[in-house]
């Protein structure tokens, strides 16, 4: 790995490179695997083709970003094919719109890439298990929608222009659309998916409208030229059309990352099959939100209030999340909270201006919350979709289920961030900043933060203690022994003769343990989170530099590159905590924190969980304190406010515009024009009575008025 | 021999020729053979056809221009138009006149009685009309014009009498003749009041002191009042408002073929003596001093004229198009229809001088192709011996004729100006022309007047195209002759064949129009630039 | 002598021209007002043949202002056309009698529109 | 030339031959008039000269038709005519195809009608005279009647006398404009010609209070057609009663003739009365996006659904063709191609399915994809086409479109000073967002969900869970000889899916062909608007600043026809 020197603070400019076209293959390899399966779905077959050609295509672009990575030497821009670019000139003046199909590769490509692909493949094998009960139309429509995610997600990350940024981002919206809404008959899932396009369809908005925005000031969508125009200040005026490309690209992030005005969608995103939760709901598309603003990150300094936006929105969706992932009994539901909730922290790292914190804690997210929806996966798969931690308990004592019981320990570790794991130093990388910097209210987020912290760890170890330790007591899911396939094959009930319709009967029903696939990714992605704690290890012990950070220095998301950096680390007067140096106070805190989450959770959740209802049920009786248990289980009712504030006001809206649409303007406007002619015939149908004098008189009358007007005008015409 | 004949008894050959046939055809008429009275339409076919075969041979262009006529050449465009319209009128009527009677002696329940029988009489006042109107181009003074306008109406009050049977022909005719009588009482009055204020019965000279009073200080009152007069009067001939309140009864009244040819020939007639009393007026306009002393000439109709011909067409286009929206009775309708296309035509007369002129005559070949093909479609129609009257009559037409059904949706798509049939070509003629007269408001008013028509020709169009097949219209049965639907398939071709021929009959209607070079004192409105 | 007596007639032609032109006038008004009020057809008639007197006094008065000879040919002519009409007019008032039995000419109004 | 008219009359003698030959043989003649007609088209377009130079071809003189009245029978294409007629000749014999089973009697007279419909659209798009586009764009009206009334739903008859009567009164306007342009071209040349260039040359040099009501009267004639908002009313009636092929050609071909009139007639005859009507006619689009969006969401019909969508559609292509500048007039060609393709798709996606189960109502039909998975990936296909997701055509429209009405008043970036501005993206992008919702909505009701069937069927059924009976479902509820269609899509209907299919992906990754031929046209579209512009925004601050100095008289104007 050839030695990345440490760059000024200016961003690298991109060099000219077609023939590393060949990376490219990495972005094109998962939609030949999506054709393969679309085949493989009209051909009706029944193996596991798809899933074997998925993963090896995913496995190939691996290698292809790790070569790429060892061949890394500077930001290069590698053309591919022409997609939308034309020009016009008037009078001279010569303006054009390019978005090609390009690449552009820098050190944050390459960081991003390597997890999503390498997070896919073993995702990937996962559901290959997983889903084969599924065989036929179900699986290799499953595997096509994977595929067209992976090519959707590299598209976004790889492309050079904010066009290909925006065919990934739909992309990977469609991706979740299909995938949630896999089982289609069932209208919960349908619904979800529906809600989660449509939610992400509103942050679409917002990054197209940053897009033209970006391309009104500066005339062009490409990263490189973008960067070029903006350290050269090239930007034309500095009035709200410029200040206003920071929010509008937030929204964007917002919408995709599930952060506060638009997160709702995620927890409901749980209906679809769990290797989806895990792959794209956690550990990949969300992440799509921080990509976006960690490379066009010097764009959001050209708004001062820009960032801390970021940084507030960050830390209140965090210790919204947590809150309400207290309260929820289903596994996947409290994980999902916990995901909006981690990916609150790094909106909150790259706000208060520590990228390489969110960063790196993105990384290390990816792959403990990955494992902790693989292993709630496993449990649902043998438990017959049963994931309501109140019917689950002591799992880790039941034969074949010890491994998932300890990955799942590991990865609860990491999330709650236990001293000395990854995720602890992640975490610490982001509260250092916000607790270090000099504004009063990043110090508050900071402390904000560390009680997120405490909750996290709190609800993590209620799901563990409450499902893999305690007393063996289980009962077994309402869905099919599996989890997926609407119509499950008939030979599959048969192998597992049992009686798939009463939960009670606890004697005949046992799990179905989960078999080599599951169990080797499951430790494989233990083994990545503790193998991604490794340059954190490095930097604190061996003091050198985290190559998270070395990474992320090198490419374009570096605080400050442009502008001059106004709050620059004044080393004068080191910022204290609680009267001690910053690191070691926030390490004594963070751990205090961590320990403290748990040492609750075991209290409440194994030691005596009577007491925890107990505790419950006191609550409920006091009416002033009574509503916050409630309003907790019911995630605040956030769904419910949007619900009255858009979703009816706009269906009585539509109902009354129908309503005007069909019997005003059509029936009483246009019907009505139609009928003055009627009344006007029916006006003179007197004239016409049939009595001869009568017409004879009217047309006397007619030529005597003809006359007169005739005189008249000529009277007038001799004056 | 025609050579020597004087000039203007030259250009009257075709005249003599329906005359003759006329009275050969009144007194077959009479003849016991069954065989010879059936052949009776087929001979006045014969003699219009010479009358079509002799025109070009006699009306040269030396012959036509030293017969000092007002219109030369108008004569070589509307003779053979009219000719060519009487076959067509004459083929649709076969079969149908004095079917009762003939039916009964074939059957032997009346003796064949030479009172009773009006075959050969109706079809020699059909051939004496036809001369009325072909007469009426060569008109060299009043007398003449009223003797062939007279010509033109008397034979058509008794065809309408005669031609059918039962109480409604006759109530028709006798509103047709008493309301025909005044009006034209009305225009004779105007006739004496113009001869009065020019002094003298020939046209040329009309024109050339009507010219002198313009050029001096304004035609006199007296003239004024007079051509008001002859315009309304022959108002009644055009079924123009406000003389239009004969024409729905007494179509629906007469028999369908005799409706036919009441929409086509006075309507001819009387448009040919409107431009040539117009032309006697002149479209070159009359100069008004204004008010710093300057003589301003402006075009077109003196304007009280002009503002009588604006009333009468704006008057005459929404009437006709109101009163057909609320018709049951497709007759009924067809009357309506004639009256608002005679508003469009008046517009015509407004832009007069050359464009008007030529829109007018494009715009009648139009109108009587389109009126008797429907008329024709009609008349092939019976139900239960009676004619085909109600718009329920001819619901679902299409399932037992649909040759018919599609001759009355081409014609009616015609009617109402539909592009590629022979109606849009003659309206947007007739728009150009009052555009040329600066007349846009004419226009705007003629452009909404054919959309409201649009909602009366598509119930034509529709109903026996789409609309289920009712009780009645189950009855309806086809005549036994053939002659009426060979007419409304020719008529119903023609519409869109002729658009292909829009241009070539604008052309010749153009050289038609050009009236005769007035002597040197007033200058004559030039060539079409 | 033909001069004499032209010139000797035009003097008086101004003066008495116009009583001439009132009582044509006048002639074609009555006419007129009698087709409108009278319901007998054959009156009815007759007040159209009024109307055509009217207009032939109003036709030899102006050739007797202009002492021009085609304005009383003109006159000729529209007798005739007058007798034409007249027994077109009786011929059909016969039709009608025999199918309705009377000359009121309300009878016949079925044609029209209710 | 010859070509262009060849192409133009072959529908016309296959209607001719179909309506002498045999009804058993009506359907192929239909199929191969139609399809002769697309060769016809494609060779003269292989061999077109103007492709990249926005010029007219074949371009000078005419056959004279009416001499007196200077209409000629001149015919020529330039890029954006060119793309349009071909995707009518693209559409044609998909649509005879499609409709095999959906029509049973009268079928000569129905592929007959179908055939001079399409020739009559091919003439208005292929005329260079101002009257014989009226003559294509009017005749266009009798066919369609025909077939909605004869072949349409339970209402038809209403819904085809209200289209009928609704268009003709619009383009009686439009007529009338043409006719005071031919007068304008007559004082100003001595001579009547309705030849485009001409009209278009004489139109410019109008005094701006003529412009003005020039460019009004088009903008009604056009506004009908295009259904921009308060005149649309007609057009979900017309959609909802109409067959399925009906509707097809009905949304992808005379719609377009709407939005081609405005790229033809009105913008380029009348920049300056243009220039100062933009607003209200952006605003009208506006509406008609969010308003047509919101009625479909609560819409239960699926066609009536799609057409309100394609009105809320095409608000957006006009809004981009009003944003007068290169980036929006391209975006809003390209979409009118696209829109043409998806919603047609989209027409006999809905068609495909009321043959087979009599119904379009969302709320008793559901599910589909259990029973007929072909054809729920090709409805998803174009759902998300029309959606305009990107790397399909609709995105690519959509996305040019609203980045022109944003760009219009940065005219640093587009050299074009615009009247539209960002806040019109904003809310149109709203629009955008709704669109996404009732389309999802529909998908979500008649594809995914638990499988819901009429009840006429549910007793065929035999047990849901068992796969697909081989057979087809039985029709019993329908006439005795309807064909039997198998429960999927049979071979025919996918062999009309998958030419739109391709098409709709193949524009959407490689638009820039396209693009770049129909550049030069637009340019030479807005040539004049520029000025225009800037005289309106100079007007419209004096009148803010209250100063009287701008000179009142416009700086175009000429005293051209004092008399």
């Amino acid at each position: 790995m050839t030695a990345l020197a440490t760059q000024s603070h200016a961003i690298p400019h991109a060099v000219m490179a077609p023939e590393l076209a060949w990376v490219g293959m990495a972005m094109l390899l998962p939609l030949l695997s999506s054709v393969v399966c679309a085949l493989c779905g009209a051909l009706r077959v029944k193996s596991k083709l798809p899933a074997i050609v998925t993963a090896i295509s995913l496995a190939s672009s691996f290698a292809i970003i790790l070569r790429a990575y060892s061949a890394y030497t500077g930001p290069v821009d590698v053309p591919i094919f022409e997609w939308m670019s034309f020009e016009w000139g008037r009078g001279g003046s010569f303006h054009s719109f390019t978005a090609n199909c390009a690449l552009y590769i820098d050190a944050l490509t390459l960081y991003w890439m390597l997890f999503v692909t390498g997070l896919g493949t073993l995702i990937t094998i996962y559901a290959s298990e997983y889903m084969e009960g599924d065989r036929g139309a179900g699986y290799c429509r499953f595997f096509f929608a994977i595929s067209i995610f992976l090519f959707a997600m590299s598209a976004l990350v790889l492309g050079d222009n904010l066009a290909m940024l925006y065919l990934g981002w739909e992309g990977v919206g469609l991706a979740s659309y299909l995938l949630i809404g896999y089982n289609y008959d069932r209208p919960s899932a349908v619904a979800a998916a529906k809600k989660a396009f449509i939610m992400n369809r509103i942050g679409d908005l917002g990054l197209a409208l940053g897009i033209f925005m970006l391309w009104a000031n500066y005339g062009t969508i490409q990263y490189s030229e973008l960067f070029v125009a903006m350290s050269s200040g090239g930007q034309t005026a500095v009035d709200w059309h410029v200040s206003a490309i920071p929010f509008l690209l937030m929204l964007g992030a917002f919408g995709k990352s599930a952060q506060i005005p638009l997160f709702t969608w995620l927890p409901d995103a749980m209906e679809g099959p769990t290797p989806v939760s895990a792959l794209i709901h956690a550990a990949t598309m969300v992440t799509a939100g921080v990509y976006l603003i960690a490379r066009l990150y010097p764009f959001f300094e050209l708004h001062p209030q820009a960032l801390a936006t970021v940084a507030w929105i960050g830390g209140g969706t965090a210790l919204v999340a947590a809150t309400i992932g207290m309260a929820q009994y289903d596994i996947k539901r409290v994980f999902a909270y916990s995901t909006i909730s981690q990916l609150g922290y790094m909106f909150l790292g790259l706000g208060v201006g520590t990228t390489f914190g969110a960063c790196y804690h993105t990384l290390t997210h990816a792959f403990f919350k990955a494992l902790l929806f693989l292993a709630a996966g496993a449990i649902m798969h043998g438990f017959a979709g049963q994931l309501d931690l109140r019917k689950l308990s002591g799992l880790r004592h039941i034969p074949g289920w010890r491994i998932v019981s300890w990955t799942m320990f590991v990865g609860c570790l990491w999330l709650a961030a236990f001293p000395f794991t990854a995720a602890f130093f992640s975490k610490d990388a982001i509260l250092l900043q916000a607790l270090s910097s000099d504004r009063a209210d990043f110090r508050a987020l900071g402390w904000l933060g560390l009680l997120t912290a405490a909750l996290t760890a709190y609800y993590t170890f209620r799901v563990w203690f409450r499902v893999c330790a305690g007393p063996v007591h289980f009962e077994a899911g309402t869905e099919a022994p599996h989890d997926h396939g609407a119509h499950h094959d008939a030979d599959h009930a048969r192998q597992k003769g049992h009686d798939r319709h009463s939960a009670a009967v606890h004697a005949a029903f046992h799990p179905h343990a989960p078999r080599w696939a599951i169990n080797g990714v499951l430790i494989v992605l233990a083994i990545g989170s503790l193998v991604v704690g490794v340059p954190a290890y490095k930097a604190v012990f061996l003091h050198e530099d985290n190559w998270a950070q070395q990474m992320i220095a090198h490419s374009s998301a570096v605080q400050g590159a442009m502008l001059s950096n106004d709050h620059a680390h004044s080393e004068g007067h080191a910022p204290t905590m609680l009267g001690m140096d910053v690191h070691t106070g926030l390490t004594v805190v963070g751990s205090s924190a961590a320990i403290g989450g748990i040492l609750v959770a075991w209290f409440f959740h194994l030691h005596s969980r009577r007491r925890a209802d107990q505790v419950r049920g006191e609550l409920l009786r006091r009416w002033w304190l009574g509503w916050i248990p409630t309003a907790m289980e019911h995630k605040w009712y956030v769904d419910e406010v949007y619900h009255v504030t858009f979703r009816s006001t706009m269906w009585i809206g539509a109902q009354i515009l129908n309503f005007a649409d069909r019997h005003f303007l059509d029936a009483f406007v246009v019907d009505g024009v139609a009928k003055i002619p009627l009344a006007l015939g029916r006006v003179f149908r007197p004239l016409y009575s049939g009595a001869l004098q009568g017409y004879a008189v009217t047309m006397a009358g007619g030529v005597a008025l003809v006359l007169a007007w005739a005189s008249w005008v000529w009277l007038r015409g001799a004056q | 021999m025609i050579d020597s004949l004087s000039p203007r008894l030259a250009l009257l050959v075709p005249e003599m020729m329906l005359l003759a046939g006329a009275v050969v055809v009144a007194l077959m008429g009479l003849s016991k053979r069954r065989g010879v009275r059936d052949a009776l339409p087929f001979i006045t076919c014969g003699v219009l056809l010479l009358s079509i075969i002799a025109l070009p041979l006699t009306y040269t262009t030396p012959r036509a221009l030293d017969a000092h006529l007002l219109l030369p050449l108008l004569g070589r465009f509307v003779k053979p138009l009219i000719a060519v319209m009487g076959v067509w009128l004459v083929l649709l009527s076969v079969g149908s006149v004095d079917r009762r009677l003939e039916d009964s002696v074939a059957r032997g329940r009346q003796p064949f009685d030479a009172q009773r029988v009006a075959r050969g009489e109706y079809y020699a006042f059909l051939l004496l009309s036809l001369m009325g109107a072909m007469l009426l181009c060569n008109a060299t003074d009043l007398i003449w014009l009223f003797l062939a306008i007279e010509l033109v109406s008397l034979p058509t009050y008794i065809m309408v009498a005669v031609g059918g049977h039962g109480s409604r022909p006759q109530e028709a005719a006798v509103k047709y003749f008493f309301l025909g009588a005044m009006s034209t009482a009305v225009f004779l009055y105007g006739f004496a009041l113009l001869y009065g204020s020019t002094g003298s019965l020939e046209l040329l000279a009309i024109r050339d002191a009507l010219a002198a009073q313009a050029a001096g200080n304004g035609i006199d009152g007296l003239a004024m009042i007079g051509i008001a007069l002859i315009v309304l009067g022959l108002c009644f001939k055009v079924t123009a408002v406000p003389m239009h309140f004969y024409a729905p009864d007494v179509y629906e009244g007469a028999p369908t073929h005799v409706s036919a040819f009441l929409s086509f020939v006075p309507k001819t007639a009387g448009f040919t003596a409107l431009v040539i009393i117009l032309t006697c007026v002149g479209w070159t306009g009359h100069a008004i001093i204004a008010p710093d002393g300057v003589r301003v000439q402006y075009l077109g109709l003196p304007t009280p004229i002009a503002a009588i011909l604006w009333m009468v067409a704006v008057l005459t286009m929404t009437l006709g198009n109101i009163g057909a929206l609320l018709q049951t009775s497709v007759k009924r309708m067809m009357a309506y229809s004639s009256i608002a296309h005679s508003g469009y035509l008046v517009l015509g007369l407004i832009a007069g001088a050359s464009a008007g002129i030529d829109a007018i005559y494009l715009y009648l070949v139009a109108y009587g192709v389109m009126t008797i093909a429907t008329f024709a479609a009609l008349a092939s129609l019976e139900r239960r011996g009676e004619e085909i009257n109600a718009f329920s009559d001819l619901a679902g037409l299409r399932v037992r004729h649909p040759v018919m059904a599609w001759v009355l949706a081409m014609s009616a798509l015609s009617l109402v100006g539909m592009p590629p049939f022979i109606g849009f070509f003659a309206k947007i003629s007739l728009f150009i022309a009052a555009f040329e007269a600066n007349q846009l408001g004419l226009v705007i008013a003629a452009v909404i007047n054919s959309a409201i028509s649009g909602l009366y020709y598509l119930r034509l169009t529709l109903t026996p195209l789409v609309a289920p097949p009712t009780a009645r219209s189950h009855e309806v049965t086809s005549v036994p002759s053939r002659w009426p639907q060979v007419t409304a398939v020719v008529c119903g071709l023609a519409t869109i064949v002729l658009s292909c021929a829009a241009g070539a009959l604008l052309d010749a209607a153009r050289s038609a129009g050009a009236s005769a070079p007035s002597t040197p004192s007033t200058h004559s409105h030039g060539e079409h630039p | 002598m033909s001069e004499s007596l032209s010139s000797a007639l035009t003097a008086i032609a101004p003066a008495q021209i116009s009583i001439a032109l009132a009582i044509s006038a006048l002639l074609f008004g009555l006419g007129l007002i009698g087709f409108l009020c009278r319901r007998n057809m054959i009156i009815m008639f007759l007040c159209t043949e009024l109307m055509f007197q009217g207009a032939a006094l109003a036709m030899i008065a102006f050739a007797r202002l202009r002492m021009d000879v085609s304005g009383q040919v003109f006159v000729i002519f529209i007798l005739t056309v007058a007798a034409a009409e007249a027994a077109l007019a009786l011929g059909l008032v016969v039709l009608l009698y025999r199918r309705k039995e009377t000359l009121n000419s309300e009878v016949w109004s079925e044609l029209g529109e209710s | 030339m010859a070509l262009i008219w060849i192409s133009i009359a072959l529908p016309v003698i296959a209607a001719i031959a179909v309506a002498l030959g045999p009804a058993s043989r009506a359907r192929t003649t239909a199929l191969i008039g139609s399809l002769l007609s697309l060769a016809a088209l494609t060779l003269f377009a292989w061999e077109f000269p103007a492709w990249t130079s926005g010029a007219h071809f074949p371009t000078g003189e005419a056959a004279q038709w009416v001499k007196g009245a200077g209409v000629s029978a001149s015919v020529g294409f330039d890029t954006v005519s060119l793309l349009l007629a071909l995707l009518t000749a693209f559409l044609m014999p998909l649509c005879v195809l499609g409709s095999y089973s959906a029509i049973t009697d009268r079928v000569k007279e129905y592929y007959g009608w179908f055939l001079v419909l399409g020739s009559s659209i091919l003439l208005a798009f292929a005329a260079r005279d101002a009257i014989l586009f009226y003559i294509g764009y009017e005749f266009t009206l009798v066919p369609m009647t025909l077939i909605v009334a004869i072949y349409g739903g339970p209402d038809r008859r209403v819904a085809a006398i209200k289209m009928f009567l609704y268009t003709f009164l619009g383009s009686m306007f439009m007529l009338a404009a043409l006719l005071y342009l031919g007068w304008e071209h007559r004082i100003a040349s001595g001579s009547w010609n309705f030849d485009i260039d001409a009209l278009t040359a004489t139109a410019v040099r109008l005094p701006t209070s003529s412009q003005y009501w020039l460019f009004a009267a088009l903008m009604v004639g056009f506004a009908v057609k295009v259904p921009l908002f308060p005149l649309h009313t007609w057009l979900p009636l017309a959609h909802d009663q109409a067959p399925t092929a009906g509707s097809v050609i009905l949304a992808s071909a005379l719609l377009k003739l709407g939005t081609y009139g405005n790229y033809r007639f009105a913008l380029p005859m009348a920049p300056a009365g243009g220039a100062e009507l933009m607003c209200v006619v952006a605003v009208l689009s506006i509406i008609a996006i969010i308003y047509a969006s919101l009625i479909c969401w609560v819409q239960t019909d699926a066609k009536k659904l799609i057409a309100y969508s394609s009105i809320s559609h095409l608000g957006l292509c006009m809004l981009g063709l009003f944003a007068l500048n290169p980036m929006g007039a391209e975006g809003a060609v390209f979409y009118m191609v696209n829109h043409g393709l998806s919603t047609g798709a989209l027409f006999l996606c809905i068609g495909m399915f009321y043959e087979r189960y009599h119904t379009k109502d969302t709320d008793v039909l559901g599910g589909l994809a259990k029973r007929m998975p072909v054809w729920a990936s090709f409805m998803v296909f174009f759902t998300l086409a029309s959606i305009g997701l990107p790397g399909l055509n609709g995105f690519v429209g959509e996305f040019l479109c609203l980045g022109g009405t944003f760009m219009a008043e940065h005219d640093a970036q587009t050299g074009y000073p615009g009247v539209l501005g960002p806040w019109y993206a904003i809310v149109a992008g709203l629009g955008l967002i709704f669109a996404a919702m009732y389309l999802l909505i529909l998908l979500g009701k008649i594809v995914w969900g638990p499988l819901r069937e009429p009840t006429a069927h549910a007793t065929h059924s035999t047990h849901d869970s068992s796969h697909a009976t081989p057979h087809g479902i039985q029709l019993a509820a329908h006439s005795s000889h309807e064909p039997v269609l198998p429960v999927d899509l049979s071979v025919r209907e996918i062999a009309v899916l998958t030419p739109l299919a391709v098409a709709c992906l193949w524009l959407g990754l490689q638009p820039t062909p396209m693009l770049d031929a129909i550049s030069p046209c637009t340019e030479r579209l807005l040539v004049h608007y520029p000025a225009q512009v800037e005289r309106v925004m100079a007007e419209h601050a004096a009148s803010l600043t209250g100063s009287d100095q701008s000179p009142s008289s416009q700086p175009t104007s000429n005293s051209l026809n004092s008399q």
